[in-house]
């Protein structure tokens, strides 16, 4: 289906939900229609986006404060025509993302790596904890604010101080 | 035998069978899997957040190191992702050259799958003939790049260099040979009574679950999806070449070897087509603002000279905006989220890993099954840890 | 204020600002050689320029001030050639000397070169070849590589008001002259502003390139300005010293000692080990020796004469933290307000 | 500074005295060129030499070297003889008008000329010049502070400042150049005897609790200590029997060495830390290394009291260990341990104990520079002091007499010695004379001599000359140029083989005991 099928099917489900249209294949959500969206693309027969392909998390710091901080791009799938959708959700450092992943199982370690990695949080996220890195890891590595050698670069690492979970 | 009351058993991060640093914490009622919660992130090397900081030339050695067992494929996700990007169009050469490695690393990849597939599950041989048969594509690697595991053959705008006459013969050497070791990897395999039996029913997962768990590659195919990036979303001149998209059915374990085997013919194909109709031309674009102008210019031009100069110290310039762009790697579907900002380096390198969504999807796969079988699921599925973990 | 469309993008600066910089202040970046922050206009590279009003004459954007409803365009593919044929002009003798160069790497004219994409521009040696005229024993110029921009004379007459060297002008001949040897102080502002590698420094050749050094944002130690500069760092040793027009109160500009004098840094001489004077001569001792020794006079003068018996100077050279630190050791450890230092000096 | 340095530009006229701010503050004479020649500022030079500044003054005055109270009360005396002080201002925001204008009587015109030999009608023009500007700054250095007289001195320009309202305005102020780059910072943290951190004196007794408070420790310092001049006076009389030098070089930057060398050979023990073996470090019985400004972190305040950055680039030579670490590790052999172990530490100590310090941590450096008072962390900073008010309420004037230098030429001495920078070295030499570079710039010592003078003893450019003082003698070339006037002579002080401060007098300010560099009486001659 063409962006502007999709488009128009959100719009009958979920009126208001799309903030925009940029391009081809994507669309940003407004925040507070976004888990509803999200279930339509998954549910909708004639959409039918049911693989989460990825979902990508960008620290927008530089636009800061025009915008939200973060940019988190969610890669939809639909296995019938094999057509790609990307969606775009801003959320500011304080916002609680609402979790898909009760409607892809794909999404429960790709928002564990963006929490672990961008420090955002999911809400109603059944597991929501640090998966790349270690559970007392302090920061957020891929945060345009965290240093690429890491905190405490020049200092003896002590292994023994990682707490597992 | 008193149930109700289970053992937690730790596999890994050293375990021979969970080939690499997988740990898989499982519990167990008797010998049956009850739970199965995988540990990652031991090989994180933050290859995204490096990449932020080196210029895009620069990254593409970081993108052999996800996938190592099949480095030139994550080339090309890497390198046409950029290409997107930046609106470079490669010349048809540079694409037929890129096609023949990133098969020849997809035939690599399945050949240390093969042999430590078949090796866990008690089947000592094969690995000595897969590797035996992936030693030539080193050799290959080798003699066009100068490596052997990781080539990093591919650049911006094309390939490193032009082909060799030796390579063009190695190439078809291996295209004439490999199809009979194939069959010998059959013959050892794919009707052994011991094989079948500790593969068939193993590890079923239903088409629907396994797009639910964003399974990509061979393991989604096995289950019966024809999802293959090399014909839906075609790139690097796939389209040109006449090749089938196997497919398994019950998407066990046994669906998942045969659905591989069939892609090592199918690659093969890949390659005697490529290399047969290599077209003539240049193996990189023209581009003052992407290629390095040649040694010989730069000792009497002077814009070439500071061209050069430009382009090793700081790099081709990528424009402020966001691409994704997947290919079909060994293992799934490779994807590369680039967002630029105008300068030489990316603001952001997502990669789309398609072992990371095997990994995730283990605890579905294992449940149930018996600790043994567990090995020849995790086999099943081939994950590389360099690119869960990146 | 005025307002003006540039690229289709709606401006409104104050009036007598030019093209050029209402453009940067848009986001939009004018290729130019001879612009510099610092400087008043030059408009000798020719690079900058754009067309008004449709009109295909190009005008020179560092010059011309933005007038009121006036519409630009910065990049056709008129004004791109033209650029082109002017780089080119530029080029046409430029020394083949980038492997050589201090500058390249962080060359402006390389990365103009880069961003236009020139190519063809093959080296023609001058008939003539200039002579190194200008040259201090910490500044080098180097006359096949000048470009002829202009932007060291303007900065040595409009930052200095030194007025040490000028422009000899005759055609492709042109070069750097020095007017009055004498009143060149080496500064090195004009180093500081050449966009290419013309005029480089005496000291730190071949000792680093740009893109291999570790950049250090510090404090001059010297005189009480508080100049802001950076110290290039390779392999653990400062090889130079650069500046950033938009930080601290120097912008950009520093004095010779500022930019010149960070030899002593690593310097041969300095001490690298405590001494121990023993029978008129100093020998070298280890830290736990040496403090050990220190700290028992200390305590014994103390001990026996009282506290006030001991005097310290601290310095006008050492940090806060370092000065914060010396007056409370004498104070609350000593016990003595015996602390001074030479601010009378 | 009571105001930051580009508030030049924004100044009307611009008085410098006492400063050769082009050799010695090269950034700040930028600005003073940029204010002249793009705004239209007018400068003017009162110096006794004939400094680079003069050639962009609106006009320069050459008084004779020591007279400064002389004719700032001569231009005074003539402001309100002609009625432009700023008579509001006054009013409002100052004392002690009336006891001054008395005191002014006597400083005619005409007495005025007749002491420091500028014309009458250059001192009309100069009164006129400032008075009728507004705002105009004042710039001053060390020929205005390194005199017997140095206190009295900087009392007067501030009386001038006043008197036409340029004190708390953008553009205006009363602005001390300081020659090294923490000096300000080394007085604001209490390397002085009479003051902790932040000027608390150590008088008061609440400032002595607090700080024996937040130290830990019995005494509360009640007693001021000893100034640099006193201690090497008191350590010949055994007064003193220790010292402990951090990063000084006072045998060859106090006044007359060869005294000095006498004072610090009675000490029983000397400890000299140091990133050379100076002068001053051979005499000592303990070296410590030390690390420059390139190998540790911390922060500096500049003379426009704005605090900022020193960041580590490059590892120190050696087993040379950071100086906090040498405090640190001596203070805990003394039986007392330092909590603050590093750089980040100690500011947050300090800014626990400095209300002026109070808001600056090195996070808000490591983006902006703050000029104290900045007394908490949302604070700005204060770029300009006495805004509105003056820090002790009302700012007084003081009615300030003339007294002639310690030294006058006489027969057996008739020449001036002045000393002080020239532009490509700084002090003492030991960080400029290292490595080549600037060695090529400026290799050795040069006596700055008038032609007149230069005829007068039959020397030419390049000569070698004896200098002789009461207190010793040494030998420099010559350089003949009219930058000294006639009867004057100018030695820098930066060369070890030419130290001129054997020739200085140990003569001082009674308040800031500041020593008298700008003038002592010499004798010249052709050396053979």
């Amino acid at each position: 289906m063409d962006i502007k099928g999709i488009v128009s099917r959100l719009e009958k489900t979920d009126p208001g939900a799309i903030d925009r249209v940029s391009g081809e294949n994507e669309i940003t959500l407004n925040f507070n229609d976004f888990n509803k969206a999200m279930q339509t693309l998954h549910d909708d027969k004639s959409l039918c986006f049911d693989m989460l392909v990825d979902i990508v998390a960008i620290d927008r710091i530089d636009r800061m404060p025009q915008s939200h901080r973060f940019d988190l791009v969610y890669i939809l799938l639909c296995s019938k025509d094999f057509s790609r959708l990307l969606v775009r959700l801003a959320a500011g450092e304080d916002n609680e993302v609402p979790s898909v992943s009760s409607i892809w199982a794909s999404a429960d370690w790709a928002e564990r790596e963006v929490y672990d990695l961008m420090g955002i949080t999911f809400s109603g996220h059944p597991n929501l904890r640090r998966i790349l890195t270690w559970k007392n890891f302090e920061g957020h590595p891929l945060r345009k604010d965290f240093p690429l050698e890491g905190k405490d670069f020049d200092q003896q690492f002590d292994t023994t101080s990682i707490e597992d979970y | 035998m008193a149930e109700g009351k289970t053992i937690t058993l730790n596999m890994g991060p050293h375990h021979p069978a969970t080939h690499g640093v997988l740990r898989v914490e499982v519990e167990l009622d008797g010998e049956i899997i009850v739970k199965a919660t995988p540990y990652i992130g031991y090989l994180h090397r933050g290859i995204e957040k490096l990449a932020e900081s080196k210029n895009y030339q620069q990254a593409i050695p970081l993108s052999d190191r996800l996938d190592y067992a099949s480095a030139s494929a994550n080339n090309m996700g890497y390198c046409t992702a950029v290409e997107k990007l930046m609106g470079i169009e490669v010349p048809k050469r540079a694409q037929y050259l890129r096609v023949i490695m990133a098969e020849l690393a997809r035939i690599m990849g399945h050949h240390l799958w093969i042999g430590t597939h078949a090796l866990d599950i008690g089947a000592m041989t094969v690995i000595f003939y897969a590797f035996r048969d992936r030693e030539m594509i080193m050799d290959i690697n080798e003699e066009i790049a100068g490596y052997r595991l990781t080539p990093t053959f591919f650049r911006i705008g094309g390939v490193a260099a032009d082909t060799t006459p030796d390579f063009i013969k190695k190439v078809r050497e291996f295209v004439k040979w490999f199809p009979k070791a194939l069959q010998g990897y059959h013959t050892l395999l794919t009707e052994n009574k011991i094989w079948t039996t500790r593969t068939m029913g193993i590890g079923p997962i239903s088409a629907k679950d396994a797009i639910n768990a964003g399974l990509t590659g061979p393991s989604l195919r096995g289950s019966g999806v024809a999802y293959d990036i090399r014909k839906a979303f075609p790139y690097s001149s796939y389209d040109d070449f006449d090749f089938k998209i196997p497919v398994g059915e019950k998407g066990d374990v046994y669906d998942r070897y045969l659905v591989r085997m069939e892609e090592f013919a199918q690659s093969i194909k890949i390659i005697d087509q490529a290399i047969e109709n290599l077209p003539e031309g240049p193996v990189a674009i023209d581009s003052p603002w992407i290629t390095n102008p040649d040694l010989v210019s730069v000792q009497t031009d002077i814009s070439e000279l500071a061209r050069r100069f430009v382009l090793h110290t700081k790099g081709p310039v990528g424009p402020d905006k966001e691409v994704y762009h997947a290919v079909e790697g060994a293992k799934g579907e490779l994807g590369f989220y680039l967002v630029g900002d105008g300068t030489e380096h990316p603001f952001r390198m997502k990669v789309r890993s398609p072992c990371f969504y095997l990994a995730s999807a283990l605890p579905r796969l294992l449940v149930g099954h018996m600790i043994a079988d567990a090995i020849a699921i995790i086999g099943s599925i081939d994950v590389v840890l360099g690119e869960i973990d990146r | 204020m005025v307002s003006a469309t540039i690229d289709n993008r709606e401006i409104s600066v104050p009036e007598g600002t030019t093209i050029l910089e209402a453009a940067q202040k848009a986001g939009i970046d004018i290729p130019t050689l001879c612009h510099h922050k610092r400087l008043p206009p030059i408009g000798s590279c020719n690079m900058c320029i754009v067309e008004i009003n449709g009109n295909t004459k190009p005008v020179n954007s560092c010059n011309s001030p933005v007038e009121e409803g006036m519409k630009v365009a910065t990049d056709t593919k008129a004004l791109h050639e033209q650029r082109v044929v002017n780089l080119k002009k530029i080029l046409k003798h430029h020394a083949l000397d980038c492997p050589i160069c201090d500058k390249a790497g962080e060359c402006d004219l390389q990365d103009v070169v880069y961003r236009l994409g020139v190519t063809d521009a093959p080296f023609e040696p001058r008939e003539n070849p200039r002579i190194a005229e200008y040259s201090t024993s910490l500044i080098r110029y180097w006359p096949e590589r000048c470009i002829l921009c202009q932007r060291c004379v303007t900065a040595c007459n409009a930052i200095k008001g030194i007025g040490a060297i000028d422009i000899k002008s005759d055609g492709d001949d042109g070069q750097i002259v020095v007017v009055d040897a004498d009143k060149c102080k080496s500064c090195g502002e004009c180093l500081f502003v050449c966009p290419t590698g013309a005029l480089t420094e005496n000291l730190s050749r071949y000792k680093g390139r740009p893109w291999l050094e570790n950049r250090v944002e510090t404090t001059c130690t010297y005189c009480g300005c508080g100049c802001q500069l950076q110290l290039k760092v390779m392999d653990n040793r400062v090889i130079g010293v650069t500046t950033d027009v938009d930080r601290g109160v120097n912008q950009g500009s520093l004095c010779v000692k500022g930019r010149f004098g960070y030899e002593f840094i690593g310097d041969e001489n300095r001490l690298t080990t405590p001494l121990i004077k023993e029978n008129g001569e100093f020998r070298e001792a280890s830290w736990d020796e040496a403090l050990d020794l220190t700290a028992q006079k200390f305590s014994s003068i103390k001990e026996e004469s009282g506290p006030d018996s001991i005097a310290g100077l601290t310095s006008a050279k050492c940090t806060n933290e370092e000065n914060y630190l010396f007056q409370k050791f004498m104070r609350a450890v000593i016990g003595t307000n015996n602390v001074d230092h030479c601010a009378r000096l | 500074m009571t105001n930051p340095i580009p508030d030049l530009l924004k100044s009307e006229v611009i008085l410098t005295t006492g400063t050769n701010t082009t050799e010695n503050h090269p950034i700040i004479a930028n600005y003073i060129k940029e204010a002249v020649t793009k705004r239209g500022a007018k400068l003017l030079v009162i110096d006794p030499r004939r400094i680079a500044l003069v050639d962009s003054a609106a006009l320069w005055l050459r008084p004779r070297p020591g007279t400064d109270v002389c004719w700032i009360n001569g231009l005074m005396h003539i402001i309100i003889k002609e009625g432009l002080h700023t008579k509001d201002y006054i009013e409002e925001r100052t004392e002690g008008f009336d006891e001054l204008s008395a005191h002014l009587e006597e400083f005619t015109p005409e007495y005025v000329s007749s002491i420091t030999g500028i014309s009458q009608d250059d001192l009309f023009a100069a009164a006129r010049m400032y008075a009728g500007a507004s705002p105009a700054s004042i710039l001053y250095a060390m020929g205005i502070t390194q005199h017997i007289t140095g206190t009295d001195n900087v009392k007067s320009l501030a009386n001038l400042a006043m008197l036409c309202g340029n004190v708390g305005v953008t553009g205006g102020g009363v602005n001390p150049l300081r020659g090294q780059n923490n000096v300000q910072g080394a007085c604001d943290m209490g390397g002085l005897p009479n003051v902790f951190t932040g000027y608390q004196p150590v008088l008061n007794d609440d400032a002595g609790n607090k700080f024996a408070t937040a130290w830990g420790v019995d005494n509360i310092f009640a007693k001021p200590g000893l100034t640099v001049t006193e201690m090497f006076s008191a350590a010949e009389k055994k007064q003193v029997r220790a010292m402990y030098v951090m990063g000084e070089n006072p045998v060859l930057s106090d006044p007359d060495k060869s005294h000095i060398e006498h004072c610090i050979a009675s000490l029983d023990f000397l400890v000299v830390q140091d990133i050379f073996l100076t002068e001053t470090a051979r005499l000592a019985d303990v070296v410590f290394p030390a690390t420059c400004f390139a190998e540790k972190d911390g922060t500096v305040t500049n003379t426009e009291r704005q605090v900022s950055r020193v960041k580590k680039a490059v590892d120190p030579p050696g087993d040379t260990r950071e100086d906090i670490w040498i405090l640190n590790s001596l203070s805990a052999r003394m039986g007392y341990e330092m909590s603050a172990r590093t750089a980040k530490q100690i500011m947050e100590e300090i800014a626990k104990i400095t209300p002026s310090y109070g808001g600056i941590s090195y996070e808000r450096l490591e983006n902006e520079r703050l000029a104290w008072p900045c007394p908490d962390e949302d604070h700005p900073g204060t770029p300009v002091l006495h805004v509105g008010k003056f820090a002790r309420g009302k700012g007084r004037f003081f009615a300030i007499k003339f007294i002639p230098p310690f030294e006058s030429p006489d027969s057996e001495y008739p020449f001036l010695l002045s000393t002080g920078r020239v532009m490509a070295h700084y002090h003492t030499g030991t960080m400029t004379r290292r490595g080549t570079g600037l060695n090529r710039i400026s290799p050795e010592s040069l006596a700055e001599i008038n032609p007149v003078d230069a005829e007068k003893l039959s020397i030419s450019d390049g000569d070698m000359v004896s200098i002789t003082s009461r207190r010793g003698s040494i030998t420099v070339k010559a350089w003949i140029n009219k930058r000294s006037q006639p009867g004057m002579v100018f030695v820098p002080f930066h060369f070890h083989e030419a130290p001129v401060n054997l020739l200085t007098s140990t003569a001082i300010d009674p308040v800031a005991k500041i020593p008298e560099f700008k003038v002592s009486a010499v004798r010249i001659e052709k050396a053979s």
